[in-house]
Formats: C-alpha cells, structure tokens, sequence
C-alpha cells in the first residue's frame, strides 16, 4: 500500500500526480474464501478490514452489488456520539467511538473525525428528566456527558435561540465533547483501501442472488457473477437485510424506511458544533465545506425508494428555522434520501440466524454511521471465533422472543 | 320506545341557563389576546364566529338514522361522503364524517331536545348521539377571496370549482384539523376543536391579511 | 408526498391526512396462552419488508378516521389499490402463496383483518 | 458612476428609460429596468465577480440562467436582509441592490489567496485532505480550523429575517412546467379544453428561448408570439400563470414544489402593499396536478479547455442572450468554438450587434447548415476541423489558441494559432434538463442522436421541446400542442384546437460529440481544464480518481466533489461523465449517469417553513380557564401542545415566590384546606354501546364487568408487549356507556388505539368512541374542604360522605351549571372533579374562587400536582414508565386481572421469558438518608458506588421532590428487584462527585391507609 503523507503528497505533486497507485485493487472473484461478506458499505469494509488485520483472516471476500459505500455510508448525515441510555447499547457505541479517536492513523485514511460535540436539547420538563438521566448513565459507564442549562446551551452556541419567546424554549441540553462528525465517504475508501492491502477481494457490481445451504449450514452465495463459497457469511447490507434474509428461509423483526437529509448551499463557517432536537425535531452541523447538514425523523411508510415525503422536509426546516431564525433566508441547496432498516426497539441486530455460519449484522436503524468501526470490530470478531462477541451478544434475534428489548426509543433522544 | 334503551345511556343536559350564567365561546380569549380588525370596504373576508350553537354526534348505520333526522327535524342524511345538507330553514345542517359517523348542527338551545327526541326514536337500534356543543365552534368565513385564504390554511382542494356549496370535509388546517364546509357562493364555514380555536383563529387573521381580513363580532 | 384513495371517503386524499400503520392483514392470535413466546414474538415484531409490492395498513386519521388497506409498491410508491379492512388484495406480488418458505406459524393463519 | 460600456445603444428588452443604480464590491454602478445583476454588471465591464473556491482563481459570468456556476452573490443592504450565494444570472435588478463578491481577500481583483491556489494548487488534487493532515493525530483539529476558513461561499445574515413566507396548496388538472415554446403551446392546448392549468416560470419574464430568439412566428418576431399567447391564457379563469416561479422538486404522485419569488425582483426585503398589509417575499406552491407537463428545455454545455475559466468564456447561447435580452455585449472580439450548428447563433449576434467575430471554430470537418452559410455569407472566418484548445489570460481573455484536433484520438493534430480575442464563446451541444423527471428516481437513458440523456418519465408526467430532445422551434410547438393536449384529454379536458403559428425550417448539419477539447500536453500535465467551475473540478482531477480505483461515476463525483455546487452540475456533469468514460474507456450511457435530487435550484429555508415559525410553528392548546391563569400569574408548563399552568407564584414581600415555594404552599393548601387544578387537557372519550363493558374489558388490564352505574374505577392500558402504555379513570354512566379519561398527552393515541381494535379486530363489537376532551371542562377541588367549598355551589348533589362516596360519580348543578362530578382522587385527599360544557367553565371557576376565599382556595398547577400523587405513589404514564416497564414492574398486580376470560392486550407478553424475570426493574419509593436532599429525577442507582467505572447500575430515580408535608425530600425509582429490597439502602453518584445514599421505601408515603381521600 502507498503510504499517504503530507511529505508523500508534494512528491506527486511535483511528478503532475502522474504516479498515484489504486486506491483498492478490481479482483475477479475466487472460487473459495474463508469469509464471505455480504454488503459492501462502511460496515461490511471495517467487518473486513478488522477480520484480516484483527484475526489474520484474509482470505476473505466483500460481495456489493453497487459501488463500494454506495448505500447509507453515502447518504447519512455523518453524525458520531456514543450518549446512548441502556448499558448495552452505551458499550457498543464507546466501542466504536474509542475506534473513530484513533481510526485515521489506525487506516492511513484521513476520515476527518472532527470532535466537535454533540448538544441533545430538551425543551420540557420530560426532556430534560431524559436528559439527565441519559447523562448520568453514560457518566457510569464512563462516557463524556454532561448536562448543561439553557445559559449553558447559549454559550457553545450562540446563534441558537435560546429565549423564552421560541414555542418551546431550550431548557437545557446533554452535552457530549468528544462527539462530532467525520466525513462519510473517506470512512468507506479508507476501510476499503486498508482491507485491500491486506488481501481482502472487494468485488463490487457483484450481486448476491441465493444462499447455499445445505443441512442447515451455509456453504456459499449465488451471485451474478457466479457461486462463491464460504463457510462464513456475514451479510452487512442495512436496508435489504430482509431481502436476504428470505433468500436464506427466515424472517428478521425489520423494515425499512425512507429517511431524508437536506443540505444548504455553502457558507462560512458559523456552526461548530452538532445540534440535536429531539422535540422540537430536527438536528444539524455545518460541514468543513460550509453546507448546513440537516436531518430529522425517518417516514412512517416502509420504502426502498429513496426518497420520503415533502412534509418531513418542510418540518424540519421548521424545526431548524424555530431554532436558528437566522437561517430564515438560507436556502436549501438539495435532498436526498436514505433507507434504513429498523427494529422495533431501535437497536441493531448482531446475530447469529437459523442457519449455521450465517451471520446478520443489521437493523442499524438511524444509528448506523456512528458505529461503523465497533460494529465491524466486534462483527469481525464474532465471525473469527463463530461465536458473538460479549458487545455484540444482546443484540440477537432472540430477544424479539424472549422480550430483552434494549429499547432506545425512549431516552436516547433523536437517534442520529 | 322502551324506557330501558333510554336508561342505558346516560342523558344529560350539559347546557346552563345562559340568562343566569355567564358563558364564554371558545374564542373568548383570542378577542382579548389578538383583537378583531373591524370589517372594512377593503375586506375580501369576513370572519364571524356563530357561538353557542348545539353540535351532536350521530353514529350508527344510515338507514335507520336517516329515517330518525327526516322524522325528528326533517332533514335527511346527505347521501355522499363529505357533504352536508341543510333543513328549509338553513338553521340545521347534517353532515357526513365517516360511513357511520355524521355531525348534526342544531340553533343553541335544541340540542338536547333534539337527542332526546332522536334517542325515543331510535330506541333499541345500535346507534350512539354525543354532545359536542362545549368542545367546538363554528366560524363562517364570508368573501370573494375565501377559497384563496383557505389554500394557504388547508391541504384539500378548496378551489370553488371543485368545493360546490354543500361539500364538507374533515381536513389538515395548518397544524391543527378542522371540517371545512361551503355553505354558499362566497359563504364557507369551518368547524374548529375549543382547543385549537385560538391558533386558527391567529393562522386566519395572519393569513388573511392581505385580503384585508375583517371579523364581525 | 403520496395521494391516497381512501375508500370510505370516496375520494383521492393527501397524504397529510393519513398515517401508515404497518403491515396490513397482521391478525392477533385468537388464542395467545396457546402461543410460544416464538410464536407472540412474530406475532408483536415479525413483520414483511418487500422490496416491491406491500400490503399495508393505514388510517385517515383527519378525514373519516377509518383504518383501511393500502397496496403500495415500495420501490416506486405507486399505490396500486386500497381497500377495505375485511376485504383481500386484489394485487399481489405473487400467487397468494406464503411469502417465505420458512414461514411455520399457524399464527398468521386466516387473514381477516 | 461608471459607464455602462458594454450596452447597445438600441434593442433587448430593458427599459432605457428607467435607469437603476446598484453597488456592486462597494462601487456604484448603473443597470437597467429590466436586467439582471448579471447583464447590468456585464454592461458595465465588470469582469471578475467572484473568486473561485478551492484556487482563489479569479471568475466571470458564464451563463445567463439558473446554471450560472460563478456569479454567485452576497445580496443584501442592512444586516438583516443578507441573502447569500444569489445567482446573480436570475436576480432582477432593482434599485439600491447591494451585492458583494462571496470570496475573495482584501478584493475580487487582488486577492491574497490567489496566490495560495496558484502556488497551492499543485498540491491540492482530488481527495488529498484524506492523505494528509494525519500526524500528529492530536493536530487535526486545528488542521481543520484552517481547513473551515475556506469553506462556504456566501454568509448567513446574522439577524432574524424581517420577512414572511408563506404556502399556497395549488391543486389543477395540468401543471406545465417552462413557458418556452413548448411550455406556453402546451398551456394554450391544455388551457382550451378547460382544464384547470398552472403555468410557472423561473424567470422574470414567459417565453424562454422565444425572448431572445433570431427566428420568426408568423412572420413576426417570436416574442410577439409570446405575448399573444400570454393575453389570452391571463384572461382565462382556469388557468394561473406563475412567473418568477421555479419548479424545484417533483414529489410523489405529481406532486410539485414551485418557488415564487414575490418580491426579490423589488427590493431585499419584501414592501408592503399599497393598502399596508405585510406581503411575503417568497411563496411556495405545494402542487398536485392530475398531470405534469416537463417543458423545461435544454441546457448549453460548454466545451472544456484549458483556461476555459479565465473571466471572458462564456456559453454561445448566454453570449447571444445578453446580446438580444439585455442590449449588453460581453467582449469586443469573439472566437467561437462549437461542434454544432445552433450555437453559430452566437457569432450572428456578436456581428450584428456590430462587434469583430475573429472566428467561428467548429469541431466538425465539413459543417453546412443555414447558419454555419449565413456565417459564412457575412464574411466570418469559419476554422473547422478544429477546436480552442486554450484560452490564454490572467483577469479577462486576451487570445485563444485554436488547433485542429482529432477528436477520437484524443490528441492535437496539427499546429496551434493564438488568436487575439477578449471572448470565447463556446457549445458543446445540449442537455435536456432532466432534473424533475429523475428525482421519480427513475434514471434517464442517453440519446445517442442529441447527444444527451432524456427523461424517463412516470404515469402522468410528459416532457416536451427540448426537455426531451426537441429543439427545431416548429418541432418544439407542435409537440408542445400534443402533449398539452394529451395531458388535459387524460384529465378531462375537451378537445380543442390550437393552430400552430409558421415558423422556418432551418437545416443543421449533425452536431458531432465533443466534450473535453485535447491539449498539447496530457491532462494531468495541461493548465488546468475546469469541468465543475464552482467546485473547481478539473478534468485532471476525474483522470486521477479514475487512476485511483474511482470507476463509479458516483465514486468521481463524491471524490472530487463534481456537481455538488450550488449549481448542482448542470453545465459539467455531462461533461465530466464523458471525460471518466474515456478514462475508463467505457461510453457515457456504460458510465451511467447521476440522480438528481431536489432541488433543482436552491430553496430559501423560509419558503420551506411558510407561516410555521414563532408564534404559529405548532399550536399551543388552551383550556377554558386559560385567560385567569394567564391573569393569576401562572408559570405555563408544555404538555403535549397544551399550555398547562405550572406553578402559580406569588408575590410575598415585593419578591416573586420561586417555584419552590409556591409549590410549598400549594401542596399545603391541598393536604391542610383546599386547592384547585385545572385538569381540563386529561384526554375524554364517550363510550356507547351494549358491548363498552366487553371492550373496557379487553383493552384495559382490570376487570369492567362489575362496575356499576354511578361508579368509578381506574384502569391501566398495555400494549400486546406487555409493557404500560396509558392509564386513567373510567366511569360508568349507564349499562351502556362510559367516559374514559386518558393522560393529557395520550389522548389522540389512545382514541386511535381504541379504533384500530375495534375496526381491524373486533368489528362485532357494538361500541362507539368519541373524543369529548373539548366539550368538558374539569376542575379538580381537593383538600379536607373541599365538601364544604362545593356544598356552597350546589343544592342538587348530596355531598354526604355515605351518599357519595369516594370513586362514585353525581350529576346535578355546580354554580347554576348543570354538572358531572366525580370522587376520584390523584392527590389523596378528599376530591371532586367538577365536570361542566367548557362555555361555563370560567363561570364556575370564579363562583368557586368567590366562595372559597375563605376557605383560601388556592390554585395549584402541576408540579404541585406531581408532588401530591407521588406523595401517594401515583405514577405518572411516561415518566415513572417509559415504554418498558408493566404493571407488575409498577407493583400494581392488584390492576391486574389475570382471569378474565378474554386474554387482553398486553396479558400474554408477561409470561415471556424476559418478562417474566423476578429481577426487573420495580417502582420503589426512596428516601433520602439526608431528607434535605432531593435527588436528582434521572440519577442512577447503583448497589456498590465504590465500583470502578462502568459501575453497575441497577435503577434509576423517575420522580423526585420536597414533601413539605413529609419536610423531606422522598422519590419514586425503578430498582432491580426493588419489591424485594425494601429497607435496604442504595446509592446514588452524582455527576459533583458525591454519592447519595437513600433507603427502599414503600411508593406510598403519606396516608398509606387511604383514609384521607375517604373523609
């Protein structure tokens, strides 16, 4: 692998850029590998990736039927904190956020992680109840988080409105430093480029169209592309889990929605840190580019259109206009749309399934970016070892029978 | 009629003595809070508000109701989903909320009476009347620029063309819900929940600013 | 932003009016001390999630308040019918067979609502 | 004053007569009636308009529409009216405008950073912030601080906006979207047959091309056409026209967002009306149509060259725009470089406005339509073969360097003449803009004959003209007739005639495919050809993504940032598809094509927001009562939308009361004398019908069966999870009907939950609910005197303690109010809940503070209310539950009734394995070790606080307050297995450092007999 380095930059700059190597190599695709993973978005790149740096697999295959990082990788509102209320989910998303503090250096990508923090605010009395005590879970479990009041509030953000006029008034806020942003793309090349240089075959336009199964044990796909084989699957691939998931004979608790995200037109810099309302609904950031990142709650409907309904949009500029007047007369640039897949107790699904060597990694709801280096961490881990891992292990199917929902709908506030 | 089917329901004249009592519409409040810009030569909407007015929901299966309404106040059911008919007089309408729900608007005072003597009339069918007379209003809306103040305030399409007189919808009015009903050429009427009064009453007179919007009181 | 033929209303409707409820023709179990916690598990959380056509419950919560069936493809969101609760797809993504082949529950048996 | 050098003494559509001053940089200059900021600024010689946003390389106007990439603006007066990144192509000119430059240090003509780009450059290719900026990692941060400085173009104003917005629900049968030729015959189509028709415009003026075109209709010009067609549809009522109206994003089932901008071609902020009323400076039209028709054109793309960047290369067709729109001329000597016909327009122009065309080059050997012979006739010198390979210049063009070249080599193929110009003009051929139709999602197919892609259009959505590739204007009618037509017919319409005016046949020769022009040098090594102006995306840059493995046209566009500008790609995504093409040595339709998303052209916020903001952003719900609280002082709390009092602080002293204190003394008042509540928002549904007791009885956890008229009896609600989901008291008021009370925030859920089991699963039962929260007002009298308060106000009740005792409800009169009142109790105290219509409630109210003065009556709000209940281990629903706890983790197994014989909602899930775990988290009561400490609502539980971090929690506090009754603080929590830990001690660590320790108690702290609410 080319080293990337400001030193090794100016070298090719002065030789017109004319000898800059692929970033990731374009295989055919082998008979046999190890591990198979299915999906190749930021979390089946770092499954990969921490499977052949982590556990010394690298025979090991990343199957994408698109371009690499090509789902909600692209299209999330890159959006990193760990503030998470129930024990289990607060381990899994630290897992991740102590990956992101070093994962630039750890993958010779800079993915711009940008701790700028994170303000959850509650504007009634119920919020702020919710708020503290989030906060004071998240204390015990040693993760940064305080809580702040509305003065509090007005001084890391100045612009916001934090007066009594506003419908609901800013009452306070959770506040965590070390969240922030990164930039979404860079997470998905760099995970790619760094499993790559470590064997990892990314075949991409590669489509899965059937599981081989035999005595319940999974021993390879189907692909457009021809079978490949595997006796370790890992299918990462969010909003078609349940696509999957039928082609393998069984059903998972998911659905899939539209989700939407909007944009402004660029500008100078006057946001630095990540504001999110839970009641008021909406959330936002400004990009190192200058473009205000805005997003709010997921459609009602199930859809793999990519696309929602114009009133999400219009209320959460609503939303972000009740916050910030002064963006009355900043104009939005553009919208988009992703699907996520979603639970009914908004947590993931890191599980084992009915067939043997068949593992789902999915249901990552709107929580999905934020956890990309702790779930491919700890999914690596559990496809080394063909058992979960301790972080992973409450996040199986099962508790959808046995009633151990970790049910972050109620206190972790907007789930970005 | 069985005194029995009547002593399964609870019948209770919540209306006071409005001679002894003091009472207040739903939009008492906002006259205090926001005022009532006179009615001017300028006004291309005229606002009003007919107070105290008795309000009754009637569920139960048409035929049987229909033929209740023609007997007790001789009015018929409307036949069509979202319409509204009136008795001779106009002072009574009854219009249709859901395939077994319509709303009867009565002159204050009758409302009562008017479910007692539908009730004697019903007897054993399965049917169910609740008052609603405390819980909302009725505003009329009077003026050649109604329809274009009614599209900036609701998502259903209010275009005269395609709203004829007699056509009454429950519908999205800003960020609250109210029956949206066409009772004459230039005459609209919207049924508002007391709770929500004030805030359309606010969405109204900011919308209809630039008809120069006057309300009558 | 959908327009909804709400069959009770007798008429196409904005979307703003309705919510969605889910998976259409989910029938509680008639007997659920019977059931396993698999079985009420599938029954609370179980739920299809096509990629194409999808059967789907919805109420005119401001209009007539009645819940009724919607058939939407959700790839291309084209409502392709709704109807009455008590009443049958007549578009179906495949023959009226069961959806997955792994489907063991009599749960979901008897499609009524 | 400058002069406005560039402005023909005669023709364009401005208004000489109404000359308009504006300030462009801080200097004075003068346009118009009638301009854009763009041609005004043109006319006045104004080259440079902004600096470029990764080189600081100096820019020009480009184009004249919405696709203009550089003269992007800051606009604004007073602080307040700023409006960042204005196209200045589509902002009329008024008088005083105010716009700056949105880039650019100390000024647009020398700035600092310029030479930064120059020298930096080099080192800035695609992606290199991800190779770079890693070591130390601890320094990234402050990397980014300088990497921030550069970013955005214009600047948010830091004031609230003075101006108002609002929306407009249009609903017609055909929407057309462009008045061009297309759009305008196939609104005149559609329009006869009397269908109702919205026609919308992004421009100033209807007429698209026909507003500048060299051809004829009818023998007349085009425009005269245009304002035939415009008389007759503004005198029809069916149709509406919408100029200044840009359709920005096509949503499901035809439904269209159109942006009007009301009054930014007057002033920045919006005037009022001559009558004084406030008008909004941008409308949005939420449009569902029947059928939409896409009538949006075609734009230009320009060839990519080297220094095709330099201020003075423009599009041919913008250059022909502000020649015959706007009277302005942009240079003084053209050179043309094109590879079709249309574009020969340009150079006609340039001459008859009397200025040197040095040459027309033409891409294609041997071109010989009618334009390229007119050209030819007047004496222009015709290059063909050959193509402007570099534009030379520092701040304006000074030559172009023309070449042949061998277009599928790739390569110059001869020698190069430098022509000495100060304007290159240049067509590449044409895009439909296709932008509405792709944002269905479906992706549109590339048209080898136009050399475009073309829309692929859902049901109910037409393209006609050159959205789809028709671009002859005779051609363009006719289609523009028959789709108009088609569309109303399928909505209706009556068919009706249109007759087609006459216009020429113009012969082309075939347009040959030309996108990026070859240099002497290889790209990487070449100066710099730009593709995406405003991101400054080179075509070395797309070379070297594909080099890097970047084969997706989504992975080059997300790794050089092409098309993600304001402009959103439209003069360069075509253009750098076929550069990666080559690179990958695939076709453009193999390379595959983007998805345009809404919008089309920005959206200001506010637009999107209407009248949803300050006081309107969501209704606030008011009680009956609502003006005396508001006149007694009361702080308000947000329930839902309601508005409930708070607390009612008075002044003692000159001093306010702080919340503590008068809850205090509220709670005194309850548990000593006597308080009222206003508990109007509890949501009321009537129930009616012989199957209510069924119905109760499935729903609700308890049993219904024996509750008797006259009766009361609270109820608790799960969902089929098992878990809490609402509760409230329900009475019976006859055999067959109830009033159920639901929490005040769950009162439209639970309507909606009572309906959905009655609709979908148990149709058979006979039973009716509706919503009655509105007709009732409720006021809740409690305190040891509240009998003695209410047996003033009525003569009708028998209030005695044996006749009407606790959980039985009365009717009869309060005040002179006919009346329901109810004993039922949430502060445990003797209580009457006095029901009356809502008309009578602020009568009742003031006969009842009247009476009780001497008893002092004292209102109480809600925090006074949640002291007294949890005083009484009352939960409340979503703050002692949160969606995960059921009723025996409340300890309230006595609501419970696990035989009934109907197994319901919830009733099942509680023996599922997890849920039926004996160490769950329970509802505990807890008391401080310190009573003078009241713990925090949220702190967590833990057994062991000396544990290392994470320390194992096994609980947290749901409610907590000071009981001035107890003179203590005490709490409700939830701890694991806290049912069978009582009198065992807890901690609690706070976030200061110090550890609460607090004793398992009971939920019930006071009157633990329930003797009180008996009295």
């Amino acid at each position: 692998m080319q080293r990337y380095s400001g030193f090794g930059l100016v070298k090719h700059a002065l030789s017109h850029h004319e000898h800059w190597e692929r970033q990731w190599r374009n295989p055919t695709p082998k008979k046999q590998y190890d591990v198979i993973i299915v999906g190749g978005g930021g979390h089946g790149l770092a499954t990969a990736y921490y499977l052949a740096k982590e556990h010394g697999i690298t025979n090991v295959a990343v199957v994408e039927k698109g371009w690499l990082g090509g789902g909600n990788t692209a299209r999330n509102t890159t959006i990193v904190r760990s503030n998470y209320l129930w024990d289990e989910a607060a381990a899994l998303y630290e897992h991740s956020m102590k990956l992101w503090e070093g994962l630039s250096q750890d993958i010779n990508y800079n993915v711009m992680f940008s701790q700028r923090g994170v303000l959850n605010l509650g504007h009634t009395l119920q919020d702020m109840r919710d708020i503290q005590r989030r906060v004071n879970a998240n204390r015990l479990n040693g993760i940064d988080s305080e809580v702040l009041d509305a003065d509090g509030v007005q001084k890391i953000v100045p612009i916001l409105d934090c007066s009594k006029r506003a419908r609901y008034p800013v009452m306070g806020a959770s506040w965590q430093p070390r969240a922030g942003v990164a930039r979404h793309d860079a997470v998905a090349w760099g995970y790619a480029r760094a499993a790559d240089a470590l064997g990892v075959d990314l075949l991409q336009n590669t489509e899965v169209t059937g599981f081989k199964i035999r005595d319940g044990q999974v021993y390879g796909v189907h692909t457009n592309r021809g079978d490949i084989e595997a006796k370790t699957i890992g299918c990462v691939t969010a909003g078609n889990s349940g696509v999957l998931a039928k082609m393998a004979g069984f059903r998972l608790p998911l659905e899939s929605h539209p989700l939407q995200a909007l944009v402004s037109e660029p500008l100078k810099p006057i946001l630095d840190t990540v504001v999110m309302s839970n009641h008021v609904h909406g959330y936002i950031s400004q990009s190192d580019k200058g473009d205000l990142v805005i997003g709010a709650g997921i459609d009602g409907y199930n859809g793999y259109g990519q696309r929602g309904s114009f009133p999400t949009v219009e209320h959460t500029l609503q939303a972000i206009v009740e916050m910030f007047p002064i963006f009355s007369r900043v104009r939005m640039n553009r919208q988009w749309g992703g699907i996520v897949d979603t639970c009914p107790d908004a947590c993931p699904i890191l599980s084992k399934t009915p067939v043997k060597g068949l593992f789902f990694n999915c249901g990552w709801g709107t929580g999905g970016f934020k956890a990309t280096p702790g779930s491919g961490h700890v999914f690596a881990a559990s496809l080394a070892k063909g058992e979960m891992h301790p972080i992973a292990a409450p996040f199986s199917i099962d508790r959808f029978h046995s009633g151990a929902l970790v049910d972050e709908h109620g206190a972790a506030g907007v789930a970005h | 009629m069985s005194e029995s089917a009547l002593s399964r329901v609870n019948l209770f004249d919540s209306r006071a003595d409005h001679a002894s009592v003091a009472v207040e519409s739903p939009l008492a409040y906002s006259w205090q809070r926001s005022g009532a810009p006179a009615p001017s030569a300028a006004s291309r909407v005229v606002l009003r508000e007919q107070t105290f007015l008795g309000h009754l929901i009637l569920r139960g299966g048409a035929i049987v109701l229909d033929e209740a309404l023609r007997e007790v106040l001789d009015i018929g059911l409307p036949g069509r989903p979202n319409t509204l008919s009136w008795d001779v007089s106009g002072e009574r309408s009854i219009q249709w909320l859901s395939p077994d729900e319509w709303l009867l608007i009565v002159p204050g005072g009758e409302a009562f009476a008017v479910e007692r003597r539908l009730r004697e009339r019903l007897a054993d069918a399965s049917f169910a009347i609740v008052d609603v007379s405390g819980g909302q209003t009725l505003l009329t809306l009077e003026g050649e620029a109604v329809p274009e103040l009614l599209m900036k305030s609701v998502v259903y399409d209010v275009d005269p063309s395609h709203f004829p007189v007699g056509k009454g919808v429950n519908t999205v009015f800003a960020k609250a819900t109210v029956i949206v009903r066409r009772s004459g050429e230039t005459r609209w009427e919207l049924v508002v929940r007391r709770s929500f009064a004030d805030y359309c009453y606010r969405w109204l007179l900011d919308a209809g600013e630039e008809y120069a919007i006057g309300v009558e009181r | 932003m959908f327009q909804i033929y709400c069959p009770y209303c007798e008429e196409l409707r904005e979307e703003e009016e309705f919510h969605p409820k889910g998976q259409a023709h989910i029938v509680r179990p008639a007997n659920p001390e019977a059931c396993s916690d698999e079985e009420w598990g599938d029954y609370l959380f179980f739920r299809d999630n096509p990629r194409g056509i999808h059967h789907e419950l919805w109420v005119h919560a401001v209009g007539c308040r009645k819940f009724f069936n919607v058939t939407r493809h959700t790839v291309s969101y084209a409502i392709l019918e709704t109807y009455k609760i008590g009443e049958q797809p007549s578009v179906t993504a495949e023959p009226a067979v069961s959806e997955s082949t792994t489907s063991t529950d009599d749960v979901r048996q008897g499609v009524r609502a | 004053m400058n002069q406005q050098v560039q402005r023909l003494a005669q023709g364009g559509r401005i208004d000489r007569s109404r000359p308009l001053d504006f300030t462009f940089n801080g200097q004075t200059y003068q346009g118009y009636h009638g301009d854009t900021l763009a041609s005004a600024l043109l006319a006045n010689g104004v080259d440079i308009v902004n600096r470029s946003f990764k080189y600081s390389r100096p820019r020009g106007i480009v184009a004249a529409g919405a696709e203009e990439p550089n003269a992007v603006v800051q606009l604004g007066a007073s602080e307040a009216a700023q409006v960042p990144n204005v196209r200045a192509t589509q902002q009329a000119l008024y008088a005083g405008l105010v716009a700056r430059s949105t880039n650019g240090w100390p000024s647009v003509q020398k700035d600092l950073m310029g030479v930064v780009g120059k020298v930096g450059g080099k080192f800035m290719p695609p992606g290199f912030y991800y190779k770079t900026f890693m070591a130390p990692a601890s320094m990234w941060m402050t990397y980014e601080k300088y990497i921030r400085k550069s970013a955005g173009l214009g600047r948010s104003p830091a004031e609230a906006d003075p101006d108002i917005y609002d929306h407009r629900n249009g609903h017609c049968e055909v929407l057309v979207i462009g008045a061009g030729p297309s759009g305008l015959a196939a609104a005149l189509a559609a329009a006869r047959s009397g269908v109702r028709v919205i026609l919308a415009d992004e421009q100033e003026a209807m007429g698209g091309s026909l507003l500048d075109s060299r051809e004829t209709l009818d023998g007349k010009p085009a425009d005269q056409w245009v304002a035939d067609v415009l008389e007759e549809l503004s005198g029809l009522a069916n149709v509406t026209l919408l100029p200044r109206t840009t359709a920005n994003g096509y949503h499901d089932h035809n439904f269209v967002t159109l942006h009007e901008r009301r009054t930014e071609h007057l002033a920045d902020c919006a005037p009022r009306t001559a009558e004084g009323a406030r008008q909004s400076r941008a409308r949005l039209h939420r449009v569902r149509a029947g059928q939409v028709i896409l009538a949006t054109g075609a734009h230009e793309r320009p060839l990519v060259y080297a220094g095709n960047d330099v201020p003075g290369n423009l599009l041919a067709g913008a250059v022909s725009t502000y020649i015959r729109r706007y009277g302005v001329v942009p240079g003084n000597k053209l050179v043309l470089s094109v590879s079709n016909d249309h574009a020969y327009r340009a150079a006609l122009d340039w001459h008859d406005a009397g200025r040197e065309v040095v040459a027309i080059v033409d891409a294609r050997e041997a071109p010989d339509g009618d334009l390229v012979g007119e050209a030819r006739e007047r004496g222009i010198r015709v290059i063909t073969g050959s193509a402007v390979i570099e534009a030379k210049g520092a701040n304006r063009v000074s030559a172009a360097r023309v070449a042949r070249i061998d277009i599928d080599g790739f390569r110059v193929a001869g020698p190069v003449e430098t022509l000495a110009c100060d304007c290159v003009a240049s067509s590449g051929g044409y895009s439909p803009v296709i932008h509405l139709a792709s944002h269905t999602g479906a992706r549109p197919t590339w048209n080898d004959g136009i050399l475009g892609f073309v829309p692929t259009l859902v049901d109910g959505v037409h393209a006609a003209g050159g959205a789809h590739g028709i671009y002859a204007l005779g051609e363009v009618l006719a289609d523009g007739v028959a789709v108009g037509s088609q569309a109303a017919a399928a909505t209706g319409g009556e068919a009706a005639e249109v007759a087609l005016p006459a216009s020429q046949a113009i012969a082309e020769s075939p347009a040959c495919a030309l996108y990026q022009v070859p240099h002497e040098k290889p790209t990487l090594r070449a100066p710099k050809q730009f593709v995406d102006l405003q991101n400054d995306v080179t075509a070395a840059a797309i070379e070297l993504a594909t080099r890097e493995g970047f084969e997706s046209i989504e992975h080059v566009k997300r790794y050089t940032a092409m098309g993600f500008g304001t402009d959103q790609g439209k003069l360069g995504n075509i253009n750098g598809m076929a550069i990666a093409a080559r690179c990958l040595k695939r076709t453009i339709p193999e390379v595959g094509t983007t998805v345009f998303r809404p919008n089309y052209t920005p959206v200001t916020f506010g637009a999107i927001v209407g009248r949803h903001c300050g006081e309107l952003f969501d209704p606030e719900r008011y009680t009956a009562l609502h003006q005396w609280h508001v006149e007694n002082g009361a702080e308000f709390e947000d329930v839902g939308q309601w508005k409930r009092p708070w607390y009612y602080p008075r002044k003692q002293g000159g001093k306010l009361e702080t919340m503590h204190e008068a809850v205090a003394r509220e709670c005194r008042a309850v548990r000593e004398g006597v308080g009222i509540l206003d508990a109007s928002t509890l949501g009321k549904i009537d129930i009616q019908g012989p199957d209510a007791r069924e119905f109760l009885a499935r729903i609700y956890t308890n049993k219904w069966e024996k509750l008797a008229v006259g009766k009361c009896r609270y109820g608790l609600m799960c969902k089929d999870d098992g878990m809490v989901t609402d509760d409230g008291v329900t009475s019976c008021l006859a055999d067959n009907h109830f009033v159920m009370t639901t929490t005040t925030g769950g009162a439209a859920a639970i309507l909606e939950w009572l309906e959905l089991w009655h609709q979908t699963e148990w149709p058979e039962l006979d039973v009716t609910f509706t919503s009655v929260t509105d007709h009732w007002a409720t006021m809740t009298v409690t305190g040891p005197k509240s009998r003695a308060l209410l047996a003033e106000l009525t003569d009708d009740i028998d209030l005695d303690r044996e006749s009407f005792k606790f959980m039985d409800w009365r009717e009869g009169t309060v005040a002179g109010v006919p009346a329901r009142v109810f004993r039922i109790s949430f502060t445990g105290e003797l209580t009457f809940e006095i029901n009356v219509q809502a008309h009578y409630a602020m009568h009742v109210w003031k006969a009842l503070f009247e009476h009780g003065k001497k008893y002092q009556l004292t209102p109480y709000g809600t925090e006074t209310m949640h002291v007294l209940r949890a005083e009484k281990g009352f939960i409340i629903v979503g703050q002692d539950t949160d969606g995960s706890v059921t009723p025996e983790d409340l300890g309230m197994q006595w609501c419970v009734g696990y035989d009934k014989p109907f197994s319901w909602i919830g009733k099942r899930a509680l023996t599922r394995s997890d849920t039926a775990r004996s160490d769950r988290k329970q509802l505990v009561g807890l008391r401080p070790k310190d009573p003078k400490v009241v713990l925090e609502e949220g702190a967590q539980i833990v057994f062991d606080p000396n544990h290392a971090i994470p320390m194992p929690m096994v609980g947290h506090v749901t409610s907590s307050y000071y009981s001035p009754t107890l003179d203590s603080g005490f709490a409700l929590a939830v701890v694991k297995g806290g049912q069978q830990r009582m009198g065992e001690s807890v901690y609690l660590p706070m976030a200061d450092g110090s550890v609460h320790e607090a004793e398992i108690t009971s939920t019930i702290f006071i009157d633990p007999k329930g003797e009180r609410q008996h009295v």
